[in-house]
């Protein structure tokens, strides 16, 4: 019944019969893409034939190699046969989806209607009670996304046609890129929990993909294999919350969920247990303590990769659940509590790791898991909008930072073939000085940088400084400073994700200036002949980085502030408000949370006093040209070598989770209790019971007659006492 | 007289299975089953004296399976005898399995 | 469709035609083989696959007008045929299908014809009587599923127990002997029991009559059996099922005979074989003693090995060196998850069971397929003398992922929408149970992903690798079906859901209320063991 | 009540006859051994005469002592056993006394067993054999069951027979192989 309140809902829709009609398009564009793509790809290998004669592997020092599998093919970095049409399949399926997604999203802004539009397909799942529908929802929040996934996809995919040029599996990335595309647009546009988990399990497996693109490299396979089990660990969660949702309101719906949702009584315990299993799946699929990771590895995929799935889209999927799911948040004060608090601490935690990596990407990874901290803050603190709007804003800086790196590792790797050299092309102490070779890189770069440390006007200020408004906004007056977190009172759990909040902008700052100082200044120490073929990528990679830098740069006017003198004020919040909008307010007791304007000045000064700081340490304490290339490289030192190690973490998940679960399986389970017990002594061993009675009654029978006569006289005597004495 | 028959069957009977535990050639072993058979026989015959003819029926039956038993008995010890030039006992377990 | 299916009588005959084809077939075979002695071993060999394949094909023709036939709405036995057979023990021939073993029935006749093609270069010695073999198997595996007299039933469990048994034992791997026997003795020790429990039924039902009456509907009306002897039944039944499925202590004859057996054997065993135990458990164990399966103490013991069975098949999964190994130990974690659907008897989870039976039957179907395949090329199961083979059989490990996947329960695969299906009804039931099994889910993950890492990814460092050909239109033709199968029901799952459903329903219904006749008396008057 | 005479020339046999079966069991030679079992034989036939069986006495003649025992006798010279040379026919020491002891305990049980009487409906009048024998002569008396009540057991036998001899043969022939 809770079906036909949604169908209600879409008919008689203001959107019904306007181009929203045609939403289902958008997710099939890629998907075409992915099947064109994906055909010639086995079509061309097929050609290729499996005699390869030089095929042997080379050891490469770096796990990022956009030519490695041109190695691999004997140095005939040849263009893929279908790469022309796959150059132009791949990015044109995006850019057809994000015009009709603009074309939507026009009329979803002209009718901005209250409920959301409900497209339904046809019905996928019906079994008993339950009963789920290939529907996909259009509202604001979906459009948003839709967007951001549309609009950087089609970028990084224009920037891709570049960057993977001379790669043997040209079709084959594309295919796997579309197909990323095609479900994360599902992931955004389900309408119910189970059509949403069709697109959140996809994204895992494009990435998983992706990440062992190259898997002719056991670190890749390994590190694409590692995003898959830690993502499903996280996806465990998932399920068995929407098990309990099920169990108890009886629909998957997101329409059907939100109606029913009171019904799970405010702050009761089932409702705060949903959402921690809602939260434990985005831990997983956004990189959250304790199922980070992931995240760091999964840097083994190609740099465009990084840039779509590992930091605009994907990742991001957990801040949309929260999101989506903000009217069962904020009916659990301690649940959301708990997301501010590992948004926080992850945050800070990951900052301290992005401090000493060496490893460009990695940098950048470790920042990615911090800055998805802060949006779990924003989420986690009922302030929806400012996590989306976080959300979007780190979509542009990161996609940008990331395409950027992929340039400067293009023009290092595009060095070192040339010399022939097998250096590490991703290792900053292998860089430096690289701005007078890649100017527009260089420039692009720092923009990106500015907005990422908080540094005004950049977009990365205005989400961030939002975001940590609303965690200082909530300490008073709302439902979560009243709850209570294990004992301690909410206020107090605020207070300290804002101070976690701003030391991660500390570090975020220090590290990302260190990166930059590291990268394009000082002296450049890739070696004598590698500088001479280090030059700017060509413009069909320079060409989406700028219009990131353009989104970076203006991208906070999305969302301005309250108290910003001009422009559209809280844009975005207002878009959202039909979404989570109620939500917010249950969680600030209905009440705007708005705080005194001199309240407002201090946070803003705090964060931006801050942000400059950061990057002034950065500049004073950072000395580009003492550093020395990695081959000559010490290694680090005390506390710098725990967070060069990152904490130890994987080695510690590997001792007490991995190891184990593998040594048990094997010694105790499968040797002990499968071969050794079930099969050994009980079924095996009552067979050679059997045997062995057979033995012994072999051994009976000796074959001689004078034996048997003996036996038998023997047993005639036993036979006739039997009877004489009886 | 059926008494001192019976003893003496019984005498004949065991000294016939007293034989087939010691001797170890199978024709003197078959040779002692024969006599084994004799003293059952004597003792059907005794025994007829008070139960009826019967029992020296039986005896012609059991003289004529002996006999069969002898005609294939001492066929197997010949065919052994070609394979294996013995025919001790000791020396003979195909029957083992 | 329907109107023609019912123009031609379709529902009177079809069943006993679909049993009797293939025994025909089967001594055709046989006759062709004894007649072809003379002749070239290459001709006689190549007409014996064909003729096999040709009739395999025409009953999955024939079956496939089931489809339309059902009647979704009725929940009683359609298409019944009832004939006399062995008077004097009250053994009828009487066959019917319901929403339950349609399917059942689909899958197998669906999977035969590939099974012989997924044998076609690799059985070479003995071929006619291989081929007549599977025939005979076809026979009985059709008749367990369309059985509607509990003697025809074991008969034609027996039937199809004999034909597996030389399957493994003749064409099999190196421990063959050892493999087939321990199938063949594991599974006769539970069907043995089975037999007595359903003697004694049939006595029971026929004590009006004076004679035996094994039919289905009369054992289902047997009424006032003592708390004890219902355990005892229900544990014959549990005995022979529990080993077919195979629930988690009696699973160990499972990897050996997968391991042993030939290709198709492993197809079928795994496809359909490991069906019958469940579809027993749906079919007879369930609904005759509901009143016991429902009793908290074995429910729970079952909900309990099955989840163990769940955890279990996939840790030890994740440590096979052997990827046929490992794809038998998942098979020991897929059906747990039926089990842990059947017992925890809601709409959802039942149909959910019913789904995963289907699903894995496709999957585990198309993963012995692989390895039959790359083992014919490199005559080797061990994950060690692989690695980075994506590079030269790139079909093959496209189809293994995407079957791996569906293993895995990626959503948008059959796998996913049975998982999740037998999760989501179990979880109303048995939340606790529910949840240690959907720890499989992630383990599952973990030991596919790391199988396929193992297989295709890494690094190409086997140069005898180097010369392995990729699949053939022949190998990729079989797979197609499989693969279509598999998207299928992942995205539009619904015309498979909908024919279950009345059966389902009745089926749950049932146990509910038979269940809380029987209940009582159980909880009450003892005899909980 | 026999007389003297019968009773002495009863214990004479029954005495000839055991001491004939040991010296039987103790010969080494098959020969010496075969002839005395051949004693034995004779002895067990005059029995059978004096306990009214005179058409089993002959048949004891003629066809134990004068047709089986000498195939006995055949076989071993055949195949010239007839010197003792085979060293262990006789198993050793301990082999012979606990064959002793348990002949012993054979004839123990035998004769404790002879004791127990036979059911009474089994008895029949004494000396009835001997009417029997006086009315219907040595062949008619046992001629009269065995053609009427054990017909079909006769003829059986004689199947038996057949089958001992083809066996025999078979047995016997020289294989063309070896």
């Amino acid at each position: 019944m809770l079906l036909q309140t949604a169908a209600v809902a879409s008919t008689g829709h203001s959107l019904q019969g306007s181009v929203a009609e045609w939403i289902w398009l958008v997710p099939v564009l890629p998907l075409i893409g992915f099947l064109i793509n994906g055909w010639l790809s086995l079509r061309a290998v097929g050609h290729v034939g499996p005699a390869d004669p030089s095929g042997e592997e080379h050891g490469h020092g770096h796990t990022d190699d956009a030519h490695h599998d041109a190695h691999d093919d004997g140095h005939q970095a040849t263009r893929h046969p279908s790469a022309s049409i796959v150059s132009v399949v791949g990015p044109t399926v995006l850019i057809l989806a994000f015009l009709l997604a603009v074309a939507i999203f026009a009329a979803l802004a002209a009718a901005q209607p209250d409920a959301p539009f409900v497209k339904q397909l046809f019905t996928w799942m019906v079994a008993g009670d339950f009963r789920v529908d290939a529907a996909f929802q259009v509202d604001q929040l979906s459009m948003v996304m839709v967007l951001v996934i549309t609009g950087v996809g089609a970028l990084i995919h224009v920037f891709s046609v570049g960057y993977m040029r001379d790669d043997p599996g040209y079709p084959r990335y594309f295919a796997y890129l579309n197909l990323f595309v095609f479900f994360m647009l599902v992931l955004v546009l389900g309408a119910s929990y189970p059509v949403l988990f069709v697109g959140w399990e996809g994204v895992g497996l494009c990435s998983y993909l992706l990440i062992g693109f190259w898997f002719t490299d056991k670190v890749n396979a390994d590190a694409g294999k590692k995003a898959f089990v830690v993502n499903r660990i996280g996806d465990f969660g998932f399920l068995i919350a929407m098990f309990l949702l099920f169990a108890n309101l009886g629909t998957l719906d997101f329409s059907g969920v939100n109606a029913a949702a009171p019904a799970l009584g405010a702050g009761s315990a089932l409702v705060t247990v949903i959402c921690l299993l809602l939260f434990l799946g985005c831990a997983g699929k956004s990189a959250q303590i304790p199922l980070y990771v992931w995240l760091p590895d999964a840097m083994a995929g190609p740099t465009p990769v990084s840039a779509l799935i590992h930091a605009a889209t994907m990742v991001t999927a957990g801040v949309y659940l929260v999101a989506r799911s903000a009217a069962l948040f904020s009916m659990a004060p301690a649940a959301s509590l708990t997301v501010a608090l590992v948004g926080g601490l992850t945050a800070l935690f990951a900052a301290t790791i992005g401090l000493k990596q060496w490893d460009i990407k990695k940098v950048l990874a470790y920042s990615t898991v911090s800055q998805l901290g802060y949006m779990f803050v924003g989420v986690g603190v009922g302030a929806y909008a400012a996590g989306i709007f976080h959300l979007v804003t780190h979509a542009f800086f990161k996609a940008l930072l990331f395409l950027g790196s992929g340039s400067v590792i293009y023009a290092m790797h595009q060095a070192y073939h040339h010399t022939g050299s097998h250096e590490d092309a991703q290792d900053m102490r292998n860089m430096g000085g690289l701005k007078q070779f890649m100017p527009v890189t260089f420039v692009l770069m720092w923009i990106a940088t500015l907005a990422i440390a908080g540094i005004p006007p950049f977009a990365g200020f205005f989400s961030k400084d939002e975001i940590l408004g609303a965690v200082f906004a909530r300490t008073h007056g709302s439902t979560l400073a009243d709850a209570q977190w294990f004992g301690i009172p909410g206020s107090a759990v605020l207070y300290a994700v804002w101070v976690f909040g701003l030391a991660a902008a500390l570090l975020t700052a220090i590290y990302m200036t260190r990166m930059m100082l590291y990268t394009f200044h000082g002296p450049n120490r890739s070696g004598e002949r590698e500088r001479e073929h280090l030059h700017e990528a060509p413009w069909i990679m320079t060409g989406p980085l700028v219009a990131l830098g353009v989104l970076s740069a203006v991208g906070g006017w999305l969302n301005l502030p309250a108290f910003f003198p001009a422009g559209p004020i809280q844009a975005l919040h207002h878009w959202l408000e039909p979404v989570s909008g109620d939500a917010a307010l249950q969680v600030t007791h209905g009440a705007e949370a708005h705080m005194t304007a001199t309240t407002e000045y201090t946070l803003v000064g705090i964060a931006v006093a801050i942000a400059v700081a950061g990057i002034a340490i950065a500049f004073a304490r950072l000395k580009p040209a003492a550093l020395v290339p990695k081959a000559e490289a010490p290694e680090a030192e005390g506390f710098e070598r725990v967070l060069e190690h990152k904490y130890y973490v994987d080695e510690i998940y590997d001792r007490i989770v991995v190891r184990p679960i593998e040594s048990g399986s094997r010694g105790i389970l499968w040797r002990g209790l499968d071969a050794g017990i079930i099969d050994g002594l009980f079924v095996n061993g009552s067979a050679y019971l059997a045997r062995g009675f057979g033995w012994l009654g072999a051994r009976l029978q000796t074959g001689r007659t004078g034996t048997y006569a003996w036996v038998l006289v023997i047993g005639v005597i036993a036979v006739l006492s039997a009877f004489s004495l009886r | 007289m059926i008494a001192e028959s019976l003893a003496l069957s019984a005498v004949l009977f065991t000294i016939g299975t007293i034989g087939v535990l010691t001797r170890r050639n199978a024709i003197v072993i078959f040779m002692c089953v024969e006599l084994m058979l004799n003293a059952v026989n004597l003792s059907f015959v005794a025994l007829s004296r008070q139960y009826g003819v019967t029992g020296q029926v039986f005896v012609v039956f059991v003289m004529t399976v002996a006999a069969a038993e002898a005609a294939v008995g001492l066929a197997i010890i010949i065919s052994i005898f070609r394979h294996r030039q013995t025919v001790n006992l000791q020396n003979i377990n195909l029957l083992k399995g | 469709m329907s109107d023609f299916l019912a123009s031609i009588g379709y529902n009177g005959w079809i069943l006993p035609a679909l049993l009797i084809l293939p025994a025909v077939g089967a001594l055709a075979v046989w006759l062709q083989g004894v007649l072809s002695r003379g002749t070239s071993n290459d001709v006689a060999d190549t007409t014996a696959r064909r003729m096999t394949f040709a009739i395999l094909v025409l009953e999955f023709v024939l079956s496939i007008g089931l489809w339309w036939s059902l009647d979704q709405k009725d929940t009683g036995w359609q298409a019944v045929v009832d004939l006399p057979w062995i008077d004097v023990w009250g053994a009828r021939f009487t066959v019917g299908v319901d929403g339950i073993s349609v399917m059942m029935v689909l899958l197998t006749t669906m999977l035969m014809p590939l099974a012989i093609l997924g044998g076609w270069t690799s059985i070479r010695r003995k071929v006619n009587g291989y081929h007549t073999l599977m025939l005979v198997l076809t026979t009985g595996m059709l008749g367990v599923f369309v059985a509607k007299d509990l003697f025809l039933f074991y008969v034609m469990w027996e039937v199809m127990l004999v034909p597996m048994y030389f399957i493994i034992g003749i064409w099999g791997g190196d421990r063959r002997i050892y493999a087939s026997i321990k199938f063949f003795i594991y599974t006769m020790l539970g069907s043995l029991l089975m037999l007595v429990a359903i003697i004694y039924l049939g006595l029971q039902a026929g004590i009006m009559e004076g004679k035996p009456n094994f039919s289905y509907d009369a054992i289902m009306a047997v009424s006032g059996l003592s708390p004890t002897a219902m355990f005892l039944l229900f544990g014959a039944f549990f005995l022979a099922f529990a080993v077919k499925v195979p629930m988690f202590p009696f699973h160990t004859w499972l990897p050996d005979a997968h391991v042993e057996a030939p290709t198709a054997g492993s197809v079928i065993l795994a496809g359909i074989l490991l069906k019958l135990g469940t579809y027993g458990f749906l079919r007879f164990a369930m609904p005759l003693f509901p009143g016991v399966a429902m009793h908290p103490t074995v429910r729970t013991t079952v909900l309990a090995l099955a989840v163990i069975g769940v955890i279990y098949g996939s840790l030890v999964a994740l440590v096979q060196p052997d990827f046929k190994k490992l794809v038998a130990y998942s098979s020991v974690a897929h059906l747990g998850m039926v089990m842990l659907g059947i017992f925890a008897n809601t709409r959802e989870s039942i149909q959910g069971a019913l789904m995963v039976m289907i699903s894995h039957g496709l999957s585990t179907g198309a993963l012995f397929f692989l390895i039959g395949m790359i083992y014919e090329r490199k005559h080797s199961r061990m994950f060690a003398d692989y690695g980075g083979i994506a590079k030269v059989v790139p079909i093959w490990s496209t189809i293994l992922t995407i079957v791996a996947l569906s293993s895995i329960g990626l959503p948008g695969t059959n796998g996913f929408v049975s998982e999740f299906l037998v999760m989501l009804g179990s979880f109303k039931t048995v939340p606790y149970m529910t949840t240690v099994a959907a720890i499989g889910v992630i383990l599952s993950a973990a030991y596919l992903l790391w199988a396929l890492q193992r297989l295709i990814y890494n690094a190409f460092d086997k140069p005898s690798n180097r010369s392995l050909p990729d699949l053939n239109w022949r190998e990729i033709g079989l797979l197609t079906p499989l693969l279509i199968g598999i998207l299928w029901l992942g995205v539009y799952p619904k015309p498979v859901l909908q024919r279950m459903e009345a059966s389902a329903t009745k089926l749950v219904q049932l146990v509910e209320q038979r269940g809380a006749n029987q209940l009582p008396a159980l909880t009450s008057g003892g005899g909980g063991n | 009540m026999p007389n003297f005479f019968y009773q002495f020339n009863f214990y004479l046999f029954g005495l000839i006859a055991i001491a004939s079966a040991l010296l039987f069991v103790t010969r080494k030679s098959p020969v010496a051994a075969a002839l005395w079992l051949v004693n034995v034989m004779f002895a067990l036939a005059a029995l059978y005469v004096m306990l009214d069986a005179h058409f089993v006495g002959v048949v004891q003649i003629i066809v134990y002592a004068g047709a089986i025992m000498v195939v006995f006798l055949f076989v071993v010279m055949l195949l010239n056993l007839g010197d003792p040379k085979e060293i262990s026919d006789v198993s050793g020491k301990w082999g012979r006394l606990a064959a002793g002891l348990v002949g012993l305990a054979l004839i123990a049980q035998i004769m404790t067993l002879a004791r127990s009487s036979a059911p009474p409906s089994l008895v029949q009048p004494p000396d009835r054999v001997a009417d029997d024998l006086k009315a219907l002569n040595a062949l008619g008396t046992i001629a009269k069951p065995l053609f009427g009540e054990y017909l079909l057991a006769f003829e059986v036998t004689s199947l038996l027979l057949l089958v001992a001899i083809v066996g025999a043969v078979v047995l016997g022939r020289r294989r063309a192989a070896s």
